[in-house]
C-alpha cells in the first residue's frame, strides 16, 4: 500500500489531548486486516486533501438496512476515484443503553462485529446520543446490522423521523435524580420504533430525559419533547450538614454563593447557622443544591415537567422548548402510560399539521401555543409563560367561559 | 374672511416656565439637595444653601370648572405665595417658601374639597382620557370612571400604605391615550366592527383604513352595490383601530365594548428596567355611572399588593417576586387562555425554563 | 332655560373626590353669562345620553385658527339638534410653560379669556401636556386663540405633527435632576414649530424629557424622542448621611431595601456603616438615590441620554424607546446646538421613511436599529443592546473593517 | 436480494441499561444522598445506606479507532470492575466501588495518553460534530479544531480553576449539530451561495429549496435555457440553510466561510433560566490545520472570565453583571453593527431604559 502524504494531519499529532489522526493512523498502519488498513489510508488521504482545499468531499445518498428506511447516514465520496477503497462510508446509527452504560464486555462484542465489517472507527456518541459507527460500504452495512441486530442493539433515527434519544446517568449514581430518566427514555423512545426506524414525519422529533433542572441533556436547548425531573413539595434538608457547611466555609461564603444567587431570594441564613427555605418562593432551580449536595436535595414527592419545542438555529433562529406540563408524577404503570399517550398525541398533531422540515416549536410559534395546548386538551396554567399576554390584540368575547373552567378547576382541586 | 380672523399667529411656542417660578425655586435652581416627606401631600425641599420649599399637593376633577379654577387661584394668594404648578396627574401644587403656611393652606384646600396627598407611597389621582365628554372615538367615559374609584380610593390617596407609589391610568378606548399604568383600566372590544355599509364610500378613505389593521382582516368589497369594506371575522382582533379612520366601521358596542384590567407598567428605571403592563382581567362590564365591577376588581388589587408586597416594590416588582401562579391565586383572579400571547414575539412570554412554582 | 334630567349624572356627585360634574352643574346653574350657563346645559344633556345608552356622539371634523393647520381637536355633536348649544365643541391644545409653571395671575389671565369664549371647561393637563381648553364654536376658537396668542401662549400639535412636550418639575424643585428639563424641552419643541403647526409629518412625533432616570414623564414610554438626565462619574456619597440612615433606620433595613435592591449589586455597607458604590456597575437606575436622598446624590458630570421610538398599542403593540445616545454633555450653546441638529437629523428622517401612520417606533422596527443608526452617523455602541444578537442570520462580509472601526475610535478614546 | 440481506430486523430499540449498571448502582438506583469531589476527574457519590461509588472521567479523542477502544477495555477490566460510561461529551467514566482503585487508574489512563478531568470547575471536552471526516456540507474540521484547541486548554482540564464549569461547543456548518455552550466556535457564512446552474435541474427539488430560505432571498429561474435557481444577495445572510436539500448552492467557500465565537449559552436553570449563546467575535479565518486564531479569542475570553468571574458564575451569569460594554472592554474585542439584532423580535435585545454603564 503506498500511504498518502499527510502533512497538514500530521501537525494535529502533536499536542497532549488525544489524536483522533494518530487513532486513524493506527488502524493504517497497524491493524491485521488489510481492507481497514486501506480503508483508513484512502480516507486519510481524502482528509489531507480537504484540509489543504479547505473543502468537504462527502455527498449524499440512499443507503438502509431491510425493513427499515432510516437510522444510517449514507456517504459517497466525491473524489471516490482518487480514494477508492473509502468511496463508501457510511455511518450507522446505533441506539446505546438508556443513560450509556456499559460493560467492556458489551464493548468488546461491539468492537468485534464492528472489526468485521467497518472501517474501525467509532464514537461514543454523536451529539443526539447515538453510538456512530463511522465508516461502512453499502454492503458491510446490512452485516454489521445484523450481526449486533442479534445481540440486542437497534438502529436509531436520522431523517424526518423520531430520532434516537439521551437521558442522563441520573438515577444510576446522581443524588440529584428526581425520576427515573431510564424507564422514561425507553418507554417513550420505544414506542415510536415505528416512527423511528420508517421515517414519516414531517421532520425530525428528538426526545432528551434529564433527572432534574440541571438539565445536563441540554433537553429544553434540543429536544422537541423534553422531560425534566422535578419535586412539587419542600425540598429536603439537612440543617446539621448546613451548620457544617457554614462551620467548614464561613457564613459570607455561604450567603454570597448560596443565598444572594438564588434567583427568587427564597433562602435566609438563620442566626443559628440552619436555613430557612421558602418553598412557595423556591422556582426549582437547583442552584443551592448543586453548591450544597450533603444538606440540601429535592423534595419526596417528585416527578417531572415536559417542555416542547426546543431545536437549534434553522430557519427562525434558536428555540428552547417550553412547558406544557408545570408536573406530572410518574411511578405506577398509569402514570407512564399517560407519558406515553401523550407523546402520542403530540406526535400525531404534529404529524398532521406541521408543514414539511417544519419542526414541532417552530409549528407551535406558527399555530400559537393556545391551539396547541387545546389540541392536546391541557388545562392552561400560569406555570407555562413567563408573564401575561402585554398587547391587547385578542378577541375575548367568551372570556366568561374560561373564566368558570378555571373557577371549577381550582373548586375541584380544593 | 373678517379681518379679525386674518391676524397672524405669533409662533411663540412653548412659553418659558421661569417667569412664574416661584422665587425661591429660581433662586435654587439645579441647586436642591434633597427631599423630605414630612407628611401625605407634603414635600420639604432644601437646598444646598438651606433654603426650603415646600410643596403641598391637592387632587381636583381634572376637567376644571371656571369656579374651581378661580377658587384655586384664591386660595394660593390667600393661602400661599400665589406660585402652583400642575403635576403630569392633574394634581395641583402650592409652593410655598415658609413651612408654617403648610397646615393652614392644608385646611382650606381640604375645606374647599380638594384632597390633600397623593405624594410618595400612596394611590395618587388616575391620569385619565376624554371619554364621553370630548373624544369620538370612546367607548366609555374615563372620567366617570376615575371619580368613581377616587372615591373609593380617596383613603389610599390621603395616606402612605401602600409598598410603594401607585400609578393608575384609564383609557376610553384601545387606542390607550392614558398610557401604562401599576394598574389599568382599559376598554377591550370583543366583537369586530359592525359596517355600515351606507357610509363607507363617503366617509372613508379605503385603503388607509385597510392598511391600519394590525391583522390584515379588511378587505375592499362591494355590497349592495356601494363600495365599502369587509371584515375577516375570523383574523379580527377586535382592536378598533379601523374605528378613528372610519368611523362607519362601529366598534363601539353598548354590551361587547367590555373593560379590563391590567397591571404592572413601570416607567421608572428604578431598579429593574421599565416594565409593560400585563393583562390580568377582562370582560368586565362596561357599567356607568359607577362601574362597581371595576372598581371592585382594582381594589383587590390593591388589597393583595398591599399584604404581601415588601417595601419599595412597585407591583411589577412584587409579582415577579411572587410569580404569577401566585398572583393569580391570592387575588383570585381567573387564568383563562387569554393570558398567554399569542401576538408576535409571544415566544418570550412563554416559560422556555423548568423554573415552576408550586 | 329648561335643565336636562341626569339622573345617572348625579350619581357622579356623591363622594368625597371633586365630582367633574358638580362643576360643569356649577357653570350652567350660576355663571352669569347665558351663552356658559345654555351651552354646559346641553352639554350634561348629550353626557346623560351618552350614559345612558353607552355610546359616544361626538365626530371629528376640520377647524383651525388663521395661519395654523393643527392644534384643535373639532367635535361637532351627531345628535346636535337635541343639543344645539354644545352642538360645536371644540377642544383647543395650549401650550404649558415648561415645568407646568403657573402664577395665579396667569391663571387668572387665561380664565378670563376662556370665559369670553369657551365653556369653561379647562384641564391641566391632557395626558400629553397641553392645557386643554375643552368647547369652544368654531368662530370663538379663533377669538380666543388670537387673545392668549397675544400675551404669550400659543397653540399646540394635533394630528402628524410634532406634538406638544413635556418635562419634568426638574431643577426648579428637585435633587435628582441632571439636567435643564426647561431649557432643553424649549429648544427641542420651538425649533420645530412649523412642523408642529402645519402637520406634514407622516404621523406623530412626541418629544418628553425627565430629569433623571425616574422618568416621571413617562418618556421612555410614551415619547418618540425621549431625553433622560443622568451622569457619567461617580455618584455624590455623603458618609456622614448614610449612618445617620443605618442609626435611624438599622442595617437591616437598608441592606433589604437598598443594597440588595440594587439591580445589579453595585452597592455594599462597610463595617463602620459607610456605603461602597461599585460604579462601574451601577447602571443609574436611580433606587438607592431614590432611599436615601440626603444621603446620595448623582455624581457631578451630568448630561443627558436620547432614546428613540416609545409609543403605545396601536398596530404593533407598546413599545419603549430605546438608547441611541448613552451620554452626552447638554451645557452650552455648542451642546445645544448639537442636540437639535440630532432632533432635525432625525425628524428628517422619519419624514423620508416612514410610511403613513408609521411611528418613527415602528419605521425603526421595519428597516433595523442598525440601518437607522447608519444613516444617522451614530457610532454603534454596547449601551444600545442588552445583548448581542443570538441568532446568525446576518451577512458579515465586511467584518475587519467595521472592527476596524471600534479599534481606532477606542485608541482615539484613550 | 440475497437471503442474509432478507432477515428482519428485530425492533428492539434502546437496550436497557441496568444489565451493563455497575453493581453497587443497581443497588442503589435512586437512593444517592450526596457526592464529593476528592480531586479532579474524580466523583465520590454516597448512597443513603452508605455505599460509595467512585467515578473517574478521562477525555478521548472522540472518534475511538478500535485499538483506543480496546486499550480502554483493557484498562477497565485490569485497573477498575469493568464497567463504565461515556458522558454527553463522549469523556469515558470508569466506575469503582472501592476507593483504592482511583489512583492507580488514573495513573494507566494517563499512562495511556488519556486526560483525566473535566469534572467540577474545569473547561471539560469540548462536544463536536462530523466536519470532513464525514458530513456532507461541512466548511472546515470540528475535529481538528477541537484537538488543537483542546492541546490547548488541556491544563484547565485538569484543574479546577474556572468559576463554575465551562462547556464548549463547536459545528461545522451553520446548522449547528454541536449545539449552544458557554462558548461556540461555529462557521459564520458571509457570501451567498454560488450556484451550480447545470447541476440545480437534475439535483434539486427546487419548490422545497425556495422553501428553506429563511429570507425568502431565492426564486425558481431558468438560466441558460435550463430551470435553476438564482439568489436575491441583497436579501440573503448566507445561512446556508439552501445547501443541505440543493448541493449546487455553494455556500462553503474556503475563504469566505469564516469561523465565529459566540459565548453565554447556559442550558442549565441553575439560578437564571436558560438562556442563548450570544454572537461576540465573527470573521475568523478558517485556518486548518490548527487554526490559532480562533483559539487564542477562547483562550483570552476564558482569561477574562477566569479573572474577572465570582465563583459560581456560569459565563453568562457573569456577563450579565458586569455589562456588555465591560465585557468588549475587557476582552478587548471589537463591537460592531453585527452585534446589533437585526433579526425577528430585535426588539427585545435593544436597551429599552436608561440602565447604561460607564
Ligand atoms: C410631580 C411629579 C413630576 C411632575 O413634574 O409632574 C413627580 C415628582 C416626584 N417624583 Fe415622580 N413625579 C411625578 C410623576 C411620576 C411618574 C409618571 C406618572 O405618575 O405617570 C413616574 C413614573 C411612572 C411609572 O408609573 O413608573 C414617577 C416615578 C418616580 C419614581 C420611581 C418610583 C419607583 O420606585 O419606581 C420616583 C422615586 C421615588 O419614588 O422615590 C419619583 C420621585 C419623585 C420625587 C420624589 C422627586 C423629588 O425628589 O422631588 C418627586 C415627588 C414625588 C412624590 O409624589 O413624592 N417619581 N413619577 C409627578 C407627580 C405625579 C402625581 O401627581 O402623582
Ligand atoms: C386628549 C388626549 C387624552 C386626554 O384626555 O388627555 C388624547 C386624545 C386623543 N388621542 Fe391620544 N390623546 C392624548 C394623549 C395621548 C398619549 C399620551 C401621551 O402623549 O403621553 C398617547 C400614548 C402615547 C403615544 O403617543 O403613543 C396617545 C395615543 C394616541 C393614539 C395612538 C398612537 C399610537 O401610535 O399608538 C391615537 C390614535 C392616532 O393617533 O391615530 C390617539 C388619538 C387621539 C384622538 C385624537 C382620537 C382621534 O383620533 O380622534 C383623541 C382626541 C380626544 C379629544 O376629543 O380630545 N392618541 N394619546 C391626550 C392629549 C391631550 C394633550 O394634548 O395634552
Ligand atoms: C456526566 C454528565 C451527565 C451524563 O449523563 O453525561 C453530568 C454529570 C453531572 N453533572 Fe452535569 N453532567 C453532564 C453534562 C452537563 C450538561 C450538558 C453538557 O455538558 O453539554 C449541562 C448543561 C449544559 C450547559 O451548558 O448548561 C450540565 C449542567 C450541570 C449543572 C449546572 C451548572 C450550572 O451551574 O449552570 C450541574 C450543577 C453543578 O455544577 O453542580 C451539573 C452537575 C452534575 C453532577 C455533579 C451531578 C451529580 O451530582 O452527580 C454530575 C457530575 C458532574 C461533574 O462533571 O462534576 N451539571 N451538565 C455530563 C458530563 C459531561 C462531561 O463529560 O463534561
Ligand atoms: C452526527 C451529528 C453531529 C455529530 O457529529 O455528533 C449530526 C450530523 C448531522 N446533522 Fe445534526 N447531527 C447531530 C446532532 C444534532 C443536534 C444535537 C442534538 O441532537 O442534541 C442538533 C441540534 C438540535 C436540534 O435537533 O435542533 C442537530 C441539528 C441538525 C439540523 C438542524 C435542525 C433544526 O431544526 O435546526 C440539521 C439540518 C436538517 O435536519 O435538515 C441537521 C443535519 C445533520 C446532517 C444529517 C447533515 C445533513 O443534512 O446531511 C449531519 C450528518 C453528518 C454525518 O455525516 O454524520 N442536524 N444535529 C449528530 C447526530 C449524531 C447522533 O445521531 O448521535
Ligand atoms: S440532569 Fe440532574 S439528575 Fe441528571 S445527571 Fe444531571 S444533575 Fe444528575
Ligand atoms: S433551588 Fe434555586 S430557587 Fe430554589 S431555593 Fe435553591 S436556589 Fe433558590
Ligand atoms: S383613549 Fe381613545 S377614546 Fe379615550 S381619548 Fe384617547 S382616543 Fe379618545
Ligand atoms: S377591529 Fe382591529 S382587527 Fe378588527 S378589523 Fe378593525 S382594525 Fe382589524
Ligand atoms: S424625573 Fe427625575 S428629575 Fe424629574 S422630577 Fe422626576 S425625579 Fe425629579
Ligand atoms: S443607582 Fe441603582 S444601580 Fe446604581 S447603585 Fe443605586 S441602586 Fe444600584
Ligand atoms: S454541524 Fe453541519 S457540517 Fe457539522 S455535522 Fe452538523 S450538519 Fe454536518
Ligand atoms: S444562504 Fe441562506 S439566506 Fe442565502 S439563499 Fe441560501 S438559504 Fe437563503
Amino acid at each position: 500500500m503506498n500511504k498518502h502524504q499527510t502533512p497538514m494531519l500530521d501537525q494535529l499529532e502533536s499536542g497532549e489531548w488525544p489524536s483522533f489522526i494518530s487513532g486513524i493512523k493506527r488502524l493504517r498502519d497497524h491493524h491485521e486486516d488489510r481492507r481497514i488498513r486501506d480503508t483508513n489510508n484512502d480516507l486519510l488521504g481524502q482528509l489531507e486533501h480537504s484540509y489543504e482545499t479547505i473543502k468537504g468531499y462527502w455527498k449524499g445518498g440512499t443507503v438502509s438496512v431491510y425493513g427499515y428506511g432510516g437510522g444510517i447516514i449514507p456517504r459517497f465520496s466525491e473524489i471516490g476515484e482518487l480514494f477508492p477503497k473509502s468511496r463508501e462510508f457510511h455511518t450507522l446509527r446505533v441506539q446505546p443503553p438508556a443513560g450509556n452504560y456499559y460493560t467492556t464486555d458489551c464493548l468488546r462484542q461491539l468492537a468485534d462485529s464492528w472489526e468485521k465489517w467497518g472501517s474501525g472507527l467509532v464514537t461514543f456518541h454523536g451529539q443526539t446520543g447515538n453510538i456512530m459507527f463511522i465508516g461502512a460500504t453499502t454492503e458491510n452495512t446490512q452485516h454489521f446490522f445484523n450481526e449486533i441486530n442479534d445481540y440486542g442493539f437497534d438502529l436509531g433515527g436520522a431523517g424526518p423521523c423520531v430520532r434516537t434519544a439521551q437521558s442522563c446517568v441520573g438515577s444510576g449514581r446522581c443524588e440529584q435524580s428526581c425520576t427515573n430518566e431510564h424507564d422514561i427514555h425507553r418507554r417513550l423512545v420505544n414506542n415510536f420504533l415505528d416512527e423511528m426506524h420508517r421515517p414519516a414525519l414531517p421532520y425530525k422529533f428528538k426526545f432528551k430525559i434529564s433527572g432534574c433542572p440541571n438539565d445536563c441533556m441540554n433537553a429544553i436547548e434540543r429536544a422537541d419533547f423534553a422531560v425534566i425531573g422535578t419535586w412539587r413539595d419542600e425540598m429536603q434538608v439537612d440543617q446539621e450538614a448546613v451548620r457544617e457547611y457554614v462551620a467548614v466555609k464561613g457564613r459570607s461564603y455561604l450567603v454570597d454563593n448560596v443565598i444572594s444567587r438564588c434567583p427568587t431570594h427564597a433562602l435566609s441564613l438563620n442566626e443559628d447557622d440552619t436555613l430557612s427555605v421558602d418553598n412557595r418562593n423556591c422556582v426549582r432551580c437547583m442552584h443551592c443544591l448543586n453548591v450544597m449536595p450533603k444538606a440540601l436535595s429535592p423534595g419526596k414527592d417528585r416527578g417531572i415537567s415536559i417542555l416542547i419545542g426546543g431545536k437549534r438555529t434553522l430557519k427562525i433562529g434558536d428555540r428552547f422548548g417550553t412547558v406544557i406540563v408545570p408536573f406530572m408524577k410518574v411511578e405506577n404503570e398509569e402514570d407512564y402510560e399517560r407519558l406515553v399517550e401523550l407523546a402520542e398525541e403530540v406526535i400525531d398533531f404534529f404529524a398532521e399539521n406541521a408543514l414539511e422540515h417544519e419542526r414541532i416549536g417552530e409549528m407551535i410559534e406558527r399555530i400559537g401555543m393556545v391551539n396547541f395546548l387545546e389540541a392536546m386538551n391541557i388545562e392552561m396554567d400560569p406555570n407555562m409563560i413567563v408573564h401575561p399576554r402585554e398587547n391587547s390584540y385578542v378577541r375575548t368575547d367568551n372570556w366568561e367561559q374560561e373564566a368558570t373552567k378555571w373557577i371549577e378547576r381550582r373548586n375541584s382541586a380544593a | 374672511m373678517p379681518a379679525t380672523q386674518r391676524r397672524v399667529p405669533i409662533e411663540s411656542g412653548c412659553p418659558d416656565g421661569m417667569q412664574y417660578m416661584h422665587p425661591v425655586m429660581k433662586r435654587n435652581f439645579g441647586q436642591w439637595k434633597y427631599h423630605e416627606d414630612p407628611k401625605p401631600g407634603v414635600l420639604k425641599h432644601v437646598a444646598h444653601d438651606g433654603d426650603e420649599i415646600w410643596t403641598v399637593r391637592a387632587g381636583t376633577q381634572r376637567i376644571l370648572d371656571l369656579f374651581t379654577l378661580r377658587k384655586l387661584c384664591e386660595i394660593g394668594d390667600r393661602y400661599a405665595d400665589g406660585y402652583l404648578r400642575f403635576t403630569i396627574r392633574s394634581n395641583i401644587e402650592f409652593m410655598v417658601a415658609d413651612g408654617a403656611k403648610v397646615d393652614p393652606l392644608i385646611a382650606e384646600l381640604e375645606g374647599n374639597g380638594f384632597i390633600v396627598g397623593g405624594t410618595r407611597n400612596s394611590v395618587t389621582s388616575i391620569s385619565h382620557t376624554q371619554g364621553w365628554l370630548h373624544c369620538d372615538i370612546p367607548a366609555t367615559d374615563a372620567s366617570g370612571v376615575v371619580k368613581s374609584m377616587m372615591d373609593q380610593l380617596i383613603g389610599e390617596f390621603r395616606a402612605w400604605n401602600m409598598p410603594n407609589r401607585v400609578h393608575i391610568t384609564t383609557s376610553c378606548c384601545q387606542i390607550n391615550c392614558g398610557g401604562q399604568g401599576d394598574i389599568a383600566i382599559n376598554i377591550q372590544h370583543t366583537k369586530p366592527p359592525k359596517i355600515n355599509h351606507d357610509l363607507v364610500a363617503n366617509v372613508c378613505e379605503r385603503p388607509s383604513v385597510v392598511a391600519r389593521c394590525p391583522v390584515a382582516a379588511i378587505r375592499p368589497a362591494m355590497v349592495n352595490g356601494k363600495p365599502s369594506l369587509e371584515v375577516d371575522e375570523r383574523k379580527c382582533v377586535c382592536c378598533g383601530a379601523c374605528y378613528p379612520p372610519c368611523p362607519p366601521m362601529q366598534i363601539n358596542d353598548p354590551e361587547h365594548s367590555k373593560l379590563a384590567v391590567w397591571i404592572g407598567g413601570n416607567h421608572s428605571n428604578a431598579r429593574g428596567r421599565p416594565s409593560f403592563q400585563k393583562l390580568v382581567a377582562a370582560g368586565i362590564p362596561n357599567n356607568p355611572p359607577r362601574w362597581p365591577e371595576a372598581t371592585a376588581i382594582v381594589k383587590r388589587i390593591l388589597s393583595v399588593y398591599k399584604r404581601d408586597a415588601q417595601d419599595w416594590e412597585r407591583i411589577n416588582d412584587w409579582v415577579e417576586r411572587i410569580g404569577w401562579p401566585r398572583f393569580f391565586e391570592l387575588t383570585e383572579l381567573p387564568f383563562t387562555k387569554f393570558h398567554i400571547d399569542n401576538w408576535r414575539g409571544q415566544q418570550k412570554s412563554l416559560n422556555a425554563s423548568s423554573h415552576l412554582r408550586f
